[in-house]
């Protein structure tokens, strides 16, 4: 790359920065405030931790395109290790410690995922972070040998990817008659959106495991 | 049969055919003749119908919105009839002609499904009751002629097919600038006797007189006004089933006809000359008539000469409408069937020469007269029809177009047309002593269809040129007869120009 | 000038941090680290900005929680994509030449 | 200045300069190693700003998990080892 | 509006559950269930239609709850007609799909998934009226077509799936930068509350936040200079993914372009920045025409039409912007009726190229001889196409080159005048190059097999369509009025 080119691009970045700078030390009063409107609907959304009422109730449309996107990431690694020269890869003999170490902490991490998903209602934590946690989990297992490559997933784990997706579409149709979309009866607004985040935790964690599982597949 | 529909049937009767004759296997060949014919003769049913309603009064339009603002107008008026009935009566001769010359050759759907196309384009733009209906058919037109100039696949005719689409698109890309320029300022311009832009405030002038510029250079290229007629003599290279209908009917015709509609039933003629622009046309007319013919002069390759005689007969027509009065506007109309019917019949002679014998050169013609003598018969009808002898179509265009060149107090144009008429002379009798009283000069160069009892050629191909040759005498002899185009362009006249001029 | 404030000008200079690396760095890998920045940049300009005056506000916080798992999802797409062209090229790079230039592949 | 703002000062300091030596750093391996660092520094300034969902999902997804598919990557890059590193 | 049927949540929901129950069928399975699908979606599509030229502009807030604190969807017109493109673009090319992988298999594995979710990405964010779950939905866009560039694997094909996953990366961190300055200032992200807010006088981040977006859309666009990762994107994937992105992708972020800048930002709009989009587009025609010509590959020549024809996409801004209303209404039917139109022809174009390619074998236009003669139908399509990115009339490409023509003659900005004849020239200078050698007998050696019907009838389809759209293209324009009025 031409030094010129590189001094050209370096010099409009600070002045983006310099200009983002400035503009955000002159903003004027907010002409809306949200944090009051979730706190006087918090009761109606089912949850009583305002930023998991914001994620599956007030902007749970933009979460459900969201688990999309992360199910489509993972087509696309699918999609492309299917093309890769290796398939099947045996997994890696790793330490017994390890092993013994994620043999422990597995079933552990589970736990801790169950609970993040149960706090989630009240407290920081909720459905992604259990589903990264799950994640973790698989990735331990993988680290340690205990786990396979999976660069073609049968139809079982195929039918847990999708299961978060499709508990979340059914539950947002299933408003519909008395509702607009995603629209929760504020009686039934609790058991509702844990059932849709018990199935996202689940998916979410095999997801987030399968893109690492699924790449990981084809080292060479 | 409700009468809006009649203009859009005759437009249907040869589209739908073609778009039938293109999925047809090459095998076909019955039905895709009965197709042809079919909708040849069906067509013509139509057009008598009209014809017999127009000259009693009646109007047939067609009307569809395309978008607020822009109407899809099919309009059957005594200039369109003029117009369609040539087109529908040439094409069921020219079908009858390319049957027999393409008889066994390859890709023959795909022949036929353009060369109905290419009618239907035609009988659209006769038809065509506003600018942007004419400019749609006038494309058409391009789009459907292009795979016929380049049927035959050689490298020439694919440098031909380049030029004829460069010339052709180039043209309609002004005649748009034009139309859409002019909708703008005007507002939706249906084609109205006397026009309907005198209306517009003197300040628009000249905007006026430069879309007047865009519109006639967009159509010349069509009409091949010199300088724009390069395309015209390159796209020789068609088969001759092609060659003729470009040059009698289709494309050139387009060209010039779309003259006629801008300057009489857009501009309308008085304010076409309160802006000064008849003179300057008229003046484009008579050079090319003059460098057509000069050009023709030099050719030895037999298409050429009549191509460059296109380019210059063709102006004959813009000459009639740039005079100013009824009786130019009578020669230009008229000219325009009688050039059509004359030119036709030497395209198929020419075709007959070089698809019997393999003569593709004026200097190969020696003594032809006596190998086939109903086709050079035919042709000298035809050449002598274009040097304006009497009794012959010609003569009768000239005659009209020289008094109406007086009427209209430009003098000079007389001179034009005896210039004229002198080169025809020069370039068609030359030809006519060769076939028939020079001697041959032993072998033909590639003699393919020998003589079979009287016939000195496939039947196919000599029932078409014998008839319009004798159309050239008959439109002649009997131009004063009723529906003959003389009368239908006097019709055309009196009925709608006179009221407008003085 | 509230701490939240001074977060949103720390994820002003990230993002352009993260723009120039991203244009600037042939490296595939360190062009996927780059984008990453450059997104948590603009995460801290959301969660910053909207509490400049010092209320917490769980709107942007859940629309950053989104935009984590968007990131994520896009890095491990472009790994993906990163590994395999290694495997066909050799390279983490993208190559230079014209892509109309090369063979097809069918 | 208050301590707060001394931490706040500091912490972004440490963002930013962990940030750009992920970006000009010779060795890839390292990169990534200061792209974790920067991943954590991340769960802390969500922290400060009053953000634990955040600072808890940047440290499992953001630092941990692209960490570690960063990391995979690196070993078959290393593994591969045909291209220049650079 | 409680309605089970509504079609307005359906047209999202629906390609988001095909998608994933394509997937979990199984590998290549899935696309008879698309096709019912998508055929379903369009009669949704213009069940949409109907309510709004009936009942005018619609709102749906999602979860009852509504703007600022919920997400709404918003339906007017504008929406309505690029969902109607949408489904019509979709369904043939489905139908061809299916043929089309039967013929040549390679990455047919993923193929109804990664379509099912680009279809849902498309549906959300014509609806979306809200700036953050329209860069939801971008990026859920962007993944899916980046996937679907990169599922046939292979050299070149991933190349361009990585630059275009940059590029694509890169628009959407513009525009969330965008969303987050806009969300800094006013504090909510609803387009309804923040268009009246938004006004001449804005602050410095606003202004920085409109010139993010727009550059974020333009990459995605790729409009001139932003074109780079198009042409190896989609002249390298498979015939129905090509078909895919150049007709609708790149049209939702020229979509959305256009709804801010009409909206969102029309009061900082200022004739230079329109003019300088309009110079963008300018150059897109003449470059991307020229490249076009030059190319020897069947799929990049239609690929860098597509750059050229974004270009007239964008003619639309300068020929809208601070000029009598009349003629900006002109303007806008013309440049949406210019989507519309390319989206259907050149949908038709890549289906007929991908026929012309499994045929032959082989993707080089000098090798095409023998196509007219073995293809006739294909090849049909393939002209009509050309006619209709020519402008010729009766097409949709001539409406809409007819409104642009005239608006632009009645603002007086004859320049545009000159670009948008010389464009059109030029393409037909480059259909041609492809028609005449098809035309041409067949090369000795060469192969050219038969193709299945349902490749030949779906481009055929689509072709036909966007010749009618020229000579039906009213009950369009007057969907596209609906919401307007103000």
């Amino acid at each position: 790359m031409k030094a010129w080119l590189t001094a050209l691009i370096a010099l409009l970045c600070s002045g983006l920065a310099l200009a983002l700078g400035a503009a955000m030390l002159a903003l004027p009063e907010f002409a809306v405030r949200l944090p009051g409107q979730v706190a006087a609907n918090l009761d109606a959304s089912g949850v009583a931790h305002p930023v998991t009422a914001v994620l599956l109730n007030f902007r749970g449309y933009d979460t459900l395109l969201e688990v999309a996107v992360l199910l489509l990431a993972l087509l696309g690694v699918f999609a492309l290790s299917r093309h890769a020269s290796d398939h099947a890869h045996p997994a890696a003999p790793a330490h017994p410690v390890l092993q013994t170490l994620a043999r422990l902490l597995a079933p552990l991490m589970v736990l801790v995922a169950g609970y993040l998903l149960w706090i989630g209602a009240y407290a920081p934590g909720g459905a992604f972070q259990a589903g990264a946690v799950l994640a973790a989990a698989g990735v331990l297992l993988r680290l340690a040998g205990l786990l396979p490559a999976w660069a073609q997933p049968g139809r079982l784990l195929r039918g847990g990817l999708a299961l978060g997706l499709l508990v979340f579409l059914a539950v947002a149709v299933a408003g519909l008659p008395q509702g607009e979309l995603l629209h929760y009866p504020p009686a039934l607004a609790s058991p509702l959106i844990l059932l849709v985040e018990a199935g996202l935790t689940l998916s979410i964690g095999l997801t987030l495991a399968g893109l690492y599982l699924a790449s990981a597949g084809w080292r060479q | 049969m409700s009468d809006p529909w009649l203009p859009a049937l005759v437009v249907l009767s040869s589209l739908l055919p073609g778009l039938i004759i293109f999925f047809l296997a090459e095998s076909r060949i019955r039905l895709r003749t009965t197709l042809n014919l079919t909708g040849a003769l069906v067509k013509l049913g139509f057009i008598g119908v009209m014809l017999w309603g127009v000259q009693n009064g009646r109007e047939y339009v067609f009307r569809h919105t395309v978008l607020p603002g822009l109407d899809l107008v099919l309009h059957a008026d005594a200039l369109a009839l003029l117009f369609v009935s040539l087109s529908a009566v040439l094409w069921l001769f020219t079908t009858l002609y390319a049957i027999g010359y393409l008889e066994g050759a390859p890709n023959r759907s795909r022949f036929f499904g353009f060369f109905s196309l290419c009618v239907t384009a035609t009988v659209g733009v006769a038809m065509a009751g506003n600018l942007f209906t004419f400019f749609l058919f006038y494309e058409l037109l391009t789009l459907a002629t292009y795979p016929l100039v380049v049927h035959r696949g050689t490298d020439k005719a694919l440098r031909a097919g380049h030029v004829y689409l460069a010339y052709t698109l180039a043209g309609g890309a002004l005649l748009l600038i034009g139309t859409v320029w002019l909708y703008g300022l005007a507002g939706q311009v249906d084609f109205v006797h006397g026009g309907s832009l005198s209306a517009l405030p003197p300040e628009a002038a000249g905007q006026l007189q430069l879309i007047f510029l865009l519109l006639i250079a967009g159509l010349g290229v069509k009409a091949a006004l010199v300088p724009l007629h390069g395309w015209l003599p390159m796209a020789m290279v068609a088969p001759a089933p092609v060659s003729a209908l470009l040059h009698a009917v289709a494309v050139v015709k387009a060209g010039a006809f779309g003259i006629v509609r801008v300057v009489y039933e857009v501009y309308g003629i008085e304010f076409a000359q309160s802006l000064a622009l008849l003179l300057p046309l008229a003046i484009a007319a008579s050079i090319t008539i003059i460098w057509g013919s000069l050009r023709a002069l030099f050719q030895d390759d037999l298409k050429k000469r009549l191509a460059y005689s296109t380019v210059s007969q063709v102006s004959y027509i813009v000459l009639g409408v740039a005079l100013f009065g009824p009786l130019g506007t009578m020669g230009g109309l008229v000219h325009l069937v009688h050039q059509g019917i004359m030119k036709i019949t030497l395209f198929f002679c020419a075709g007959n020469y070089a698809e019997t014998l393999g003569i593709h050169k004026v200097s190969e013609m020696d003594g032809v007269g006596r190998r086939m003598p109903w086709t050079t018969l035919a042709f000298s009808l035809g050449a002598l029809g274009m040097i304006g002898v009497p009794p012959l179509a010609g003569f009768v265009s000239k005659w009209y177009l020289g008094v109406g060149a007086l009427e209209a107090g430009m003098p000079w144009v007389l001179a034009v047309l005896a210039a004229s008429s002198l080169l025809n002379a020069a370039y068609f009798l030359p030809i006519l002593h060769r076939a028939w009283f020079k001697p041959a000069s032993g072998s033909w160069p590639d003699e393919k269809i020998p003589q079979r009892g009287r016939w000195e050629t496939a039947p196919l191909l000599l029932i078409p040129p014998l008839a319009t040759a004798a159309a050239t005498l008959a439109t002649g002899l009997f131009a004063g007869a009723a529906f003959s185009p003389l009368s239908w362009a006097e019709l055309i006249a009196v009925r709608e120009y006179l009221a407008w001029i003085p | 000038m509230s701490a939240a404030l001074l977060y949103a000008l720390a994820g002003a200079a990230l993002f352009a941090i993260g723009l120039a690396g991203l244009l600037l760095q042939p490296h595939l890998l360190r062009k996927i680290l780059a984008f990453n920045i450059l997104g948590s940049g603009v995460f801290l300009i959301l969660v910053g900005l909207g509490q400049r005056d010092g209320t917490i506000d769980p709107v942007p916080q859940a629309m950053v929680l989104t935009g984590i798992v968007v990131a994520i999802a896009a890095t491990a797409l472009a790994l993906a994509l990163a590994r395999q062209l290694l495997d066909l090229t050799g390279q983490m790079r993208l190559p230079e030449d014209r892509p109309d230039a090369e063979p097809a592949d069918d | 200045m208050t301590p707060a703002l001394a931490f706040d000062l500091l912490l972004i300091a440490a963002l930013l300069w962990s940030a750009a030596r992920a970006l000009i750093t010779a060795d890839v391996f390292r990169a990534v190693v200061l792209f974790i660092v920067f991943g954590l520094l991340m769960a802390l300034a969500w922290a400060r700003l009053g953000a634990p969902d955040i600072a808890l999902a940047e440290a499992a997804i953001g630092a941990g998990l692209t960490g570690a598919l960063l990391l995979d990557a690196v070993g078959h890059l290393r593994a591969k080892w045909r291209g220049p590193e650079r | 509006m409680t309605d089970f049927l509504d079609p307005l949540p359906w047209l999202i929901m629906l390609p988001l559950a095909w998608g994933t129950l394509a997937f979990v069928l199984g590998p290549g399975r899935g696309g008879r269930l698309a096709v019912a699908a998508i055929a379903l979606q369009g009669a949704l599509a213009l069940q949409l239609a109907g309510q709004l030229i009936d009942s005018g502009a619609r709102v749906y807030a999602v979860g009852g709850w509504g703007a600022p604190l919920g997400i709404d969807l918003m339906a007017d017109g504008l929406a309505a007609v690029m969902l109607l493109l949408t489904q019509a673009v979709a369904l043939p090319l489905a139908v061809y799909a299916r043929g089309y992988f039967a013929a040549s298999p390679k990455g047919r594995e993923l193929f109804w998934p990664f379509t099912g979710f680009l279809l849902a990405a498309l549906n959300a964010l014509f609806l979306s009226a809200d700036l953050f779950n329209i860069y939801v939905t971008l990026e859920l866009l962007g993944l899916a077509a980046v996937g679907l560039v990169a599922i046939a694997g292979g050299r070149q094909p991933v190349t361009a799936a990585m630059r275009y996953l940059f590029a694509t990366l890169l628009g959407s961190g513009a525009w969330l930068l965008g969303v987050a300055l806009i969300y800094g200032t006013y504090g909510s992200v609803s387009l309804a509350v923040l268009t009246p807010l938004i006004h001449a006088g804005a602050p410095l981040a606003v202004t920085l936040a409109a010139a993010l977006m727009l550059a974020g859309l333009l990459l995605k666009t790729a409009l001139f200079p932003f074109h780079f990762w198009l042409p190896p994107a989609h002249g390298g994937a498979p015939a129905p993914v090509s078909a895919l992105l150049s007709a609708l992708v790149i049209k939702a972020t020229f979509y959305l372009a256009l709804r801010l800048w009409l909206e969102l930002f029309a009061p900082l709009t200022t004739v230079a920045a329109a003019q300088l989009l309009g110079v963008l587009g300018a150059a897109a025609i003449l470059w991307g025409s020229v490249l076009a010509l030059t190319q020897s590959r069947l799929k990049m020549l239609v690929a860098y039409s597509t750059v050229a024809q974004v270009g007239y996409l964008f003619l639309l801004f300068p020929l809208a912007t601070l000029v009598p209303p009349g003629t900006a209404d002109s303007a806008l039917a013309g440049g949406v009726m210019q989507a519309v139109a390319h989206g259907l022809a050149k949908a038709a174009m890549f289906a007929a190229t991908g026929s012309m390619i499994v045929a032959t074998g082989r993707d080089d236009i000098s090798r095409l001889g023998g196509v007219g003669a073995r293809l006739p139908l294909t090849l049909f399509s393939f002209g009509l196409a050309g006619v209709t990115l020519m402008g010729l009339p009766p097409s949709g490409g001539f409406s809409a080159k007819w409104l642009l023509l005239g608006s632009a003659l009645e603002s007086g900005q004859w320049w545009w005048v000159v670009v948008m004849i010389v464009g059109g020239l030029l393409t037909a200078a480059y259909v041609f190059k492809v028609l005449r050698r098809a035309f041409l007998p067949r090369a000795a050696g060469d192969r050219v097999a038969r193709v299945p019907r349902t490749l030949e009838f779906s481009a055929f389809a689509l072709a036909l369509a966007s010749i009618l759209l020229g000579l039906f293209g009213a009950p369009l324009l007057e969907l596209l009025a609906v919401g307007r009025e103000a």
